[in-house]
C-alpha cells in the first residue's frame, strides 16, 4: 500500500475521532473516541520510525491513562443527561476562536522557513537501544527525577480521591 | 492518487499541518466543553499533537532527541492525569459536579 | 581578607543570639559588638599602616552576568565602618534597661543590621553592594514593624515601599551600566574607569540618585522619615538615623560621583539648591515641632541637607566636610534619640509643651544632653562645627549666595535646638512630671561615651580628616 | 618671626597657662562641684587670679616691643590648607588679658559673696570659669579661626548664665534671645573666614594683614570683607539692629552682668575691629559705616536709657550706647582710642553693675529704682562707688571716662564736626540719665516697703572690696591716656603702637588739633557733662520729681520707655512670619503636596488592582479564551512585524 494512503487514511481517522471527542454528547463516547485517535496517532508514530515510541504511546495513553479516564466517567456517573451544555454564543466563539488560532498558527509556520533537511534518517532511528542509550547517558538525571514526580504524582493522586474523614 | 509524501519536506508540512488541525480541535475542545474531564481529555489531545510533531521533525532532522522529548512529556502527562483524575473525583464528591462553571469561587 | 571578618562576627553573633533567651542575648550583643569595634580598631591601625590592601577580598561567584564577590575600603569606607561598629555597641547598651519584646529576635535583628551595613560599605562590586543594601532594610523593616509604636504599620509600610522603589531605580541604573561597559561587569574600579557617554548619564544620574536621595533623604523625598523615626524604637530610630542615612550620603561620594561625573555635574546645581531648600524648609519647620522625636527627625533632614549640598558643592573642603559631617552626625544624632528616649520612658511622654523643668530635677542628664545639643548646632570645638565650617565652605566656594542661605542652619539651628531645650529641660517643673529618677548606670554611660566623643573629635579632628583624605584626591582627580 | 618665637620661647609656658587655669578651674568644679560647696568660689577665683599673674608675667616679658605667635597643634586640615590652633600675644593682647583677668579676678571674688546663698553656687562658678577661659582663647587667638572658637564659646557662656535661673521661663527666652542674635552675627563672621580663607590664603592674622597690605585701597573684596566682619562685631557687642538681646541679658545674676555684659565680651567686636585694623583702614567705606552705626547706637540707646527705670536696664542701655561711642571711635580710624575707651569702660561699668547688684542685694531682689532712695545712707561704700563710677562714666576730669571720651570726641571734631555733634549729645544725655539714676537711688528718702527698710545694709567685704578697687581704677585708669596737652606720651597708644603702626602707614597722617583747640573741646565736654548733671539735680533733687508708672506714660516718652517697640517690630517683621512659614510647611507642603504626590502613587496603584481585580471572574472558560486570543494576538503581532 502506499504510505501516502496511509497517510490519508491515519489522518483522516485522527482528525475525525478527534472531532468527535469534541463534540460528542456522552462523555463515554468522546472517552472511546480519544482511544481512536490515540490509536492513529500511534500509527503516524510507526510510519515516522518512531516504534519504541508507538509502543509506549499505546501502553501509556491507550493502556492506562484512557482507561483511569474511563472508570472516572464511569465513577462520577456521568452520561448525556448530567452533562452540562454551553450556550449558543460561547460555542460559536468557542469555534471561531479555536479556528483562528488554527489559522495564525498555519500562517505563522508558513513564515518561518523549515530548517534544510539532513540526511534521511535511519529507520533503525527510533529503536529501543538507540533511544535508550540517549535516555540513559545525555538525559540520566531528568529520567532520574521523572521517577520522583511519579512518586510524588502517586501519592498526590491517593491522598486526593481517598475520603475525607469528618 | 498522488504521493503527498515525495519529499521530505513536503512530509514535514503535511505533519505540521496535521498537528495544528489536531492542537486547534483541542483548543476548539477546551472552550466549547463545560465538563472539566472532556476538558482534560481534550488538552490529552493537545498534548499529543505536540508530540505529533516533536516525533515528525525528530524524524526529519534525523536526531532522536525529539522523541526522547516525547517520552519525558508521556510522563508529566501520565503523572498530570492521575493527580487530575484525583482533583476531579474529590471536587465531585464535595460538590457534586464537575461542571466549570459551578467551579467559579477563585473569584476576586 | 579583614573585610570578611568584618562581615561574619555581626553574622555569626546574629545567628547565635537568636538562640539564646532574655538578657543573655542583650549581653551576648553587646559582647559581640565590643568585639566587633576591637576588630574595627584593628583594621584602623592595619589600614593606617598599609593601606587597603588588607582588606581586599574577591570570589566568583556568578558566571553571567559576571558577578564578583568583591570587598574591599578606602578611606571613605572605612570611616563609615568605623562610624557603624563605633555606634553599635552604645546603640545596644543604651537598651540595657529596658524590657524589650522577644529579646532574642530583637537583637538578632541588630546584629543582622550591623552585617549588612558593613557589606553596604565594605562591598566593591554593584551587584553585591546591591544586595547588601537591600539587605539592610529587612532587619530595620522588623524592627519597625514589630516594636514601633501604635501607628507603626501604615508607617513602615510607607518607608519600606519609598526606599524600595528608589532601590529599584538604582538596579535599572545598574543593569544598563553592567550591559553598556565594555567588560560586562559590576565591579566598582570597572565603572569609575570606564565613562558611559554623558547622554546617558544624564538620565543614569536620576536612577541612582533616586535611591540615595529617598534614603538621605533630600528634600522634597524626605516625608517618610519624620513619621518613621517617630513611630520606630528608639533603638530602631538610632540605628536609621545614625547610620542608615550615611548609606546615602556614602553612595553619593563612592558610587554615584565617581560613576556618572558628567551627570554629577550636569545635575549639581539642581541638586544643591535642593539641599539647601531643604536645609532651610527642614530648620523652619522643626522650630514649631511639637513632638521631640519629630523635631529632631526635621533636625536631622536640615543637617543631611549640608552634608548633600556639601557633596555637590564637589570640592576638596565640602566632601571632607561631608565625611566629617557624617560621623558627627551619627554620634549627635543617635546621641539626641537617646536623650529623648530617656525623657519617654521616665515622664511617659514627648510633647514638648508637657514636659519642662528637667534641669531642676536632674543636672547630670541635662548637662549631658546641652552637649549633645551644642554638638548639634555646630559649636565650635564639638565635632558639628568641624563638619560644618568645611561643609559651608564648600558650598561657599561653589556660590556664594547658597552659602548665606545655606549658612542660615547654624541661625536656625539655633532656635529650634535652643528653643527644644528651653522648653523641655528649663522652666518651671511641669505638673505633668512627677519625678525624673537618676540615669541608670548604662544610661549615664552611654551618654558621657557619646558627650566624650563629641567633644574628642572636636578638638582632635585630624585623624578622621586624613583617613578620608587620599581617597578623597582620587575621586576629584 | 622665627627669631622672636625662640626669643620669646620662655614665654609659652604662662601664655599656655591663661587659658588653662580657668579651664581647669572648669573642669574641676563642674566634676566636684557638690562636694567642694562654697570652695568651688574659692577655687574658680583662685584660677582667675593665677591667670592675671600669668598675664603679667607675660606682660613683663612681652613688653612694648615683642610678639609671641605659635601653633598649638594643626586642628582642621584638608587639601593643603591647615588650620591651625594658635596663640597670639602681643600688645592688644595684653592689654585685654590684663582687664579681663584683672577685673575677671575680683568679679568672682564679688560672686563669693554674692551668689553665696544661691544653690547654683557651683555650677555659676565653673560657667564663669568657662566663659573666662573662651574669652581669653577670644583675645589669645592667632587667627579669625580660634577667635570664633572663642567667639562662640563666650556666646555659650552667656546663654547659660542669662538663663542661669532656669526656672523662669522669661530669664530663658533672654538667654536663647541673645545666643541667636549672636548666631546673625557669627554668621557674618563665618563668611567673612570663607572670603578671607578663599581670597586672603589663610585666616591667621598675619597672612591676612600682608594680603590685605598689598590689596587696593577700597576694593570691592574688602569693603564686603570687612562689613560681614563687622556683622558679627554688631552681633557680639549690641549694635544696631542686633542690640535688643543685651538689656534682656539683665536676666542673668549681676556679675554676669557686669564681667559679661560689660567689661569684657561685649567689648569683644571692637577687639575684634582693631586686631583687623588693616583689613578696615583697607576699606573706608566699611569705617563710614561703622561711623554711623556706631552714632546711631549711641545716640538711640541713650535716649531709651531715659526713660528705664530698672537699675540693670539702664546700665545696660548705657552700655549699647557707649560701645556705639567705642565703634564710632573705631569708624574714624582711631583704634587706639576706641580700646582705651574699651579698658576705662570696662573699670567703670564694671563697678556700676557691681555697685547696681549690691544695691539689689540691699534692697532684697528690688530693681525698680522709683522703690529706691536715699540708700546713701545705708550703703556708704556702695554709694560712693556707685557716684564715682557715675562722674567716670559721664565724662567729669579727671575721672577714667573723661579722658577716653575726651579723645573719642577730639577724634570725632577732627573727622567729622555732626559725628562729634551726635557723639557730645550722646555723651550729654548719658550724663543725664546716670546722675538721674544716682539721684533716684541714693538721694532722697526711701520709698520702699517697710520691711525692705529694715532690711537694708551695707554688702559684706567680698563685695565692697572689688568695688573699692575699681573705683580706685576709675578714678585713676585714665592716666595712662594723658591728651597731648597734660603730657607729651601717651602711654597707652605708645604702647599698642606696634599693633596699630602697619596700618597707620596706610593713612595720611592728618595734623592733630592744636593744643588751644584740644582745651576747648575738653572744656565743652566738661560744662556740657556738669550742665546735664546740674538738669537732672533739677529734675530730681530740687523738684523732687519721680519717674511715672508705666501707665501714665504718653505720647513720645511712651515710645521710648517702649525702647522704641523695636522688640515688637522684630516679632512681627521676623519671628512671626517664621512661625506662619513653619507651619505653613508643614501643613501645606509636607502634608498637603509631598504626601500628596506620594499617597497618590499608592492610590493609583489601589485603584488599579481594584479595577484589574474584576477580570478575576473565576469562570475558567473565560480564561482559556482570553488565553487562546493572547496566543493570536502574539503570533500575528509576531507575523506582522
Amino acid at each position: 500500500m502506499d504510505s501516502s494512503l496511509i497517510f490519508y487514511l491515519l489522518s483522516a481517522l485522527s482528525v475525525v475521532s478527534a472531532l468527535f471527542v469534541v463534540f460528542s454528547r456522552s462523555p463515554i463516547y468522546s472517552v472511546l473516541s480519544l482511544i481512536v485517535c490515540f490509536f492513529s496517532i500511534a500509527g503516524h508514530y510507526v510510519m515516522l520510525n518512531a516504534q519504541f515510541l508507538a509502543i509506549i504511546h499505546i501502553i501509556v495513553y491507550a493502556g492506562a491513562i484512557m482507561v483511569l479516564m474511563l472508570f472516572t466517567v464511569m465513577l462520577l456517573n456521568l452520561n448525556k443527561t448530567t452533562e452540562p451544555h454551553k450556550t449558543n454564543m460561547t460555542k460559536i466563539a468557542a469555534v471561531i476562536s479555536g479556528g483562528l488560532l488554527m489559522l495564525t498558527l498555519l500562517a505563522s509556520i508558513r513564515a518561518e522557513k523549515l530548517a534544510a533537511y539532513q540526511s534521511p534518517a535511519p529507520s533503525e532511528l527510533g529503536y529501543v537501544q538507540h533511544v535508550g542509550l540517549k535516555l540513559f547517558q545525555d538525559f540520566l538525571l531528568p529520567f532520574e527525577i521523572s521517577s520522583i514526580l511519579f512518586v510524588s504524582a502517586m501519592i498526590a493522586a491517593v491522598v486526593l480521591a481517598k475520603k475525607e474523614k469528618h | 492518487m498522488t504521493n503527498l509524501l515525495q519529499t521530505p519536506e513536503a512530509t514535514q508540512n503535511w505533519y505540521l499541518l496535521l498537528s495544528t488541525v489536531l492542537f486547534s480541535i483541542g483548543v476548539i475542545g477546551v472552550l466549547f466543553r463545560r465538563n472539566a474531564l472532556i476538558i482534560l481529555m481534550c488538552v490529552e489531545l493537545m498534548l499529543n499533537a505536540v508530540n505529533l510533531l516533536l516525533v515528525s521533525i525528530s524524524a526529519y532532522s534525523g536526531n532522536v532527541d525529539g522523541q526522547v522529548f516525547v517520552f519525558f512529556i508521556m510522563v508529566v502527562a501520565a503523572a498530570e492525569v492521575a493527580v487530575g483524575l484525583a482533583l476531579m473525583v474529590s471536587i465531585y464528591r464535595s460538590i457534586g459536579s464537575i461542571d466549570i462553571n459551578v467551579l467559579n469561587k477563585l473569584k476576586w | 581578607m579583614l573585610s570578611l571578618e568584618l562581615l561574619f562576627i555581626p553574622l555569626f553573633a546574629s545567628l547565635l543570639i537568636l538562640f539564646a533567651k532574655g538578657k543573655a542575648a542583650r549581653a551576648l550583643a553587646l559582647v559581640f559588638t565590643l568585639i566587633q569595634l576591637l576588630v574595627t580598631g584593628y583594621a584602623y591601625t592595619i589600614f593606617k599602616a598599609n593601606g587597603g590592601a588588607a582588606f581586599e577580598f574577591t570570589q566568583a561567584w556568578v558566571k553571567s552576568p559576571v558577578i564578583n564577590i568583591h570587598f574591599g575600603v578606602d578611606g571613605i569606607s572605612l570611616l563609615m565602618v568605623m562610624l557603624t561598629n563605633l555606634l553599635l555597641p552604645l546603640i545596644v547598651l543604651s537598651g540595657f534597661n529596658r524590657e524589650t519584646k522577644r529579646p532574642h529576635i530583637f537583637y538578632a535583628l541588630m546584629l543582622f543590621m550591623q552585617f549588612a551595613l558593613n557589606g553596604v560599605f565594605l562591598s566593591m562590586d554593584a551587584f553585591v553592594y546591591y544586595i547588601f543594601w537591600e539587605l539592610a532594610l529587612i532587619p530595620i523593616y522588623f524592627i519597625a514593624f514589630n516594636w514601633g509604636d501604635e501607628n507603626r504599620g501604615k508607617v513602615t509600610i510607607k518607608f519600606f515601599i519609598y526606599t524600595l522603589v528608589g532601590s529599584l531605580l538604582m538596579l535599572f541604573g545598574f543593569v544598563f551600566l553592567y550591559l553598556s561597559s565594555p567588560q560586562h561587569s559590576l565591579d566598582w574600579n570597572t565603572l569609575t574607569q570606564f565613562k558611559t557617554c554623558s547622554c546617558n548619564q544624564t538620565w543614569l544620574f536620576w536612577l541612582l540618585f533616586a535611591a540615595f536621595a529617598i534614603k538621605i533623604p533630600i528634600f522634597p523625598f524626605h516625608t517618610w522619615q519624620p513619621d518613621t523615626y517617630k513611630s520606630a524604637p528608639t533603638q530602631g530610630t538610632m540605628l536609621l538615623s545614625g547610620i542608615m542615612l550615611k548609606m546615602g550620603t556614602y553612595s553619593l561620594i563612592k558610587w554615584l560621583l565617581p560613576i556618572v561625573p558628567d551627570g554629577f555635574k550636569e545635575w549639581q546645581a539642581v541638586v544643591i539648591t535642593l539641599s539647601v531648600i531643604g536645609i532651610v524648609y527642614a530648620s523652619i519647620i522643626a522650630i514649631m515641632q511639637t513632638d521631640l522625636k519629630r523635631l529632631f527627625a526635621y533636625s536631622s533632614i536640615a543637617h543631611v541637607g549640608l552634608i548633600a549640598a556639601g557633596v555637590f558643592s564637589f570640592t576638596q573642603q565640602g566632601l571632607q566636610g561631608s565625611l566629617a559631617q557624617m560621623f558627627a552626625h551619627g554620634i549627635n544624632v543617635v546621641g539626641l534619640f537617646f536623650c529623648a528616649d530617656i525623657i519617654l520612658s521616665r515622664t511617659g511622654t514627648l510633647q514638648i509643651s508637657n514636659l519642662g523643668g528637667i534641669r531642676n530635677q536632674n543636672r547630670l542628664f541635662s548637662s549631658l544632653f546641652l552637649i549633645v545639643v551644642l554638638g548639634s548646632v555646630a559649636l565650635p570645638l564639638t565635632n558639628g562645627f568641624i563638619g560644618e565650617f568645611l561643609l559651608l565652605y564648600g558650598v561657599f566656594e561653589y556660590n556664594t549666595w547658597l552659602s548665606v542661605f545655606a549658612g542660615l542652619t547654624i541661625i536656625l539651628g539655633a532656635v529650634y535646638m535652643l528653643r527644644m531645650f528651653q522648653n523641655v529641660m528649663s522652666g518651671p517643673d511641669s505638673e505633668h512630671i512627677s519625678s525624673f529618677p537618676p540615669l541608670h548606670w548604662n544610661e549615664k554611660l552611654v551618654l558621657i561615651l557619646i558627650g566624650g566623643l563629641i567633644i574628642l573629635t572636636g578638638v582632635f579632628p585630624a585623624p578622621i580628616l586624613e583617613l578620608t583624605q587620599p581617597a578623597i584626591d582620587n575621586l576629584l582627580k | 618671626m622665627e627669631q622672636t618665637i625662640s626669643a620669646l620661647s620662655a614665654m609659652i609656658a604662662p601664655a599656655l597657662l591663661i587659658p588653662a587655669l580657668p579651664l581647669l578651674g572648669f573642669i574641676l568644679i563642674s566634676l566636684f562641684g557638690k562636694k567642694l560647696g562654697h570652695l568651688s568660689g574659692w577655687i574658680g577665683s583662685l584660677m582667675i587670679l593665677g591667670s592675671f599673674v600669668s598675664s603679667l608675667v607675660l606682660f613683663n616679658g612681652i613688653g612694648s616691643e615683642g610678639k609671641l605667635n605659635f601653633d598649638l597643634y594643626e586642628w582642621i586640615k584638608f587639601a593643603g590648607t591647615s588650620l591651625s590652633f594658635g596663640f597670639l600675644v602681643d600688645q592688644l593682647t595684653l592689654v585685654m588679658l590684663l582687664f579681663i583677668t584683672g577685673i575677671g579676678f575680683f568679679i568672682h571674688l564679688y560672686s563669693i559673696g554674692y551668689m553665696h546663698d544661691d544653690e547654683g553656687f557651683a555650677r555659676f562658678f565653673s560657667y564663669l570659669n568657662l566663659f573666662v577661659f573662651f574669652m581669653l582663647l577670644l583675645v589669645m587667638g592667632n587667627s579669625y579661626l580660634v577667635m570664633f572658637i572663642g567667639w562662640e564659646g563666650v556666646g555659650l557662656c552667656s546663654y547659660l548664665l542669662i538663663g542661669f535661673w532656669h526656672k523662669n521661663p522669661a530669664y530663658n527666652d533672654a538667654a536663647k534671645k541673645a545666643f541667636v542674635m549672636n548666631r546673625i552675627g557669627d554668621l557674618g563672621f563665618l563668611l567673612a573666614m570663607f572670603l578671607l580663607l578663599f581670597y586672603f590664603g589663610g585666616l591667621d592674622f598675619d597672612t591676612v594683614n600682608n594680603a590685605a597690605m598689598s590689596m587696593e585701597k577700597g576694593s570691592g573684596l574688602l569693603i564686603l570683607t570687612t562689613l560681614l566682619l563687622f556683622v558679627g562685631a554688631s552681633g557680639k557687642s549690641a549694635q544696631l539692629p542686633l542690640y535688643t538681646w543685651l538689656p534682656d541679658a539683665m536676666a542673668g545674676p549681676t556679675p554676669v552682668s557686669a564681667l559679661i555684659h560689660a567689661a569684657t565680651m561685649v567689648t569683644a567686636g571692637i577687639y575684634m575691629v582693631s586686631r583687623s585694623n588693616i583689613l578696615f583702614i583697607q576699606a573706608p567705606p566699611t569705617l563710614d559705616v561703622i561711623l554711623w552705626i556706631g552714632i546711631a547706637t549711641s545716640v538711640f540707646a541713650a535716649v531709651i536709657g531715659i526713660k528705664q527705670n530698672d537699675i540693670k536696664k539702664i546700665l545696660a542701655y548705657s552700655t549699647v550706647s557707649q560701645l556705639g561711642m567705642m565703634f564710632a571711635a573705631l569708624g574714624l580710624g582711631a583704634f587706639e582710642s576706641g580700646m582705651f575707651h574699651v579698658v576705662t569702660h570696662a573699670f567703670f561699668k564694671a563697678l556700676l553693675f557691681l555697685g547696681a547688684g549690691s544695691v539689689i542685694h540691699a534692697m532684697g531682689g528690688e530693681q525698680d529704682i522709683r522703690k529706691m532712695g536715699g540708700l546713701l545712707k545705708f550703703t556708704k561704700i556702695t554709694g560712693f562707688t556707685f557716684l564715682i563710677g557715675s562722674l567716670a562714666i559721664s565724662g567729669i576730669p579727671p575721672f577714667a571716662g573723661f579722658f577716653s571720651k575726651d579723645e573719642i570726641l577730639a577724634n570725632a571734631f577732627e573727622g567729622n564736626k555732626v559725628a562729634w555733634i551726635l557723639l557730645s549729645l550722646s555723651s550729654m544725655v548719658t550724663a543725664f540719665y546716670m546722675f538721674r539714676l544716682v539721684f533716684l537711688t541714693f538721694f532722697g528718702s526711701f520709698r520702699g516697703t517697710e520691711e525692705q527698710r529694715h532690711h537694708l545694709h551695707e554688702s559684706p567685704i567680698t563685695i565692697t572690696l572689688p568695688l573699692m578697687v575699681l573705683a580706685v581704677l576709675s578714678v585713676i585708669g585714665g592716666f595712662i591716656g594723658l591728651p597731648a596737652v597734660f603730657s607729651d606720651t601717651h602711654t597707652f597708644r605708645s604702647f599698642l603702637n606696634p599693633v596699630f603702626e602697619q596700618g597707620h602707614t596706610l593713612v595720611a597722617e592728618h595734623a592733630h588739633p592744636s593744643h588751644a583747640t584740644e582745651w576747648m573741646l575738653m572744656g565743652i565736654a566738661t560744662i556740657a557733662a556738669f550742665v546735664s548733671i546740674g538738669f537732672a539735680w533739677t529734675m530730681y533733687m530740687k523738684n523732687k520729681t519721680l519717674p511715672e508708672p508705666d501707665e501714665q506714660l504718653s505720647g513720645f516718652s511712651k515710645v521710648v520707655a517702649n525702647k522704641f517697640y523695636v522688640d515688637e517690630l522684630y516679632d512681627k517683621l521676623i519671628v512671626n512670619p517664621i512661625k506662619v512659614l513653619s507651619d505653613l510647611f508643614l501643613v501645606l507642603f509636607d502634608k498637603l503636596i509631598i504626601d500628596l504626590i506620594v499617597n497618590l502613587s499608592a492610590i493609583l496603584v489601589d485603584v488599579t488592582g481594584r479595577t484589574y481585580r474584576l477580570i478575576q471572574t473565576g469562570n475558567t472558560g473565560f480564561y482559556v479564551f482570553a488565553m487562546v486570543i493572547s496566543m493570536v494576538l502574539f503570533l500575528l503581532f509576531q507575523i506582522v512585524l
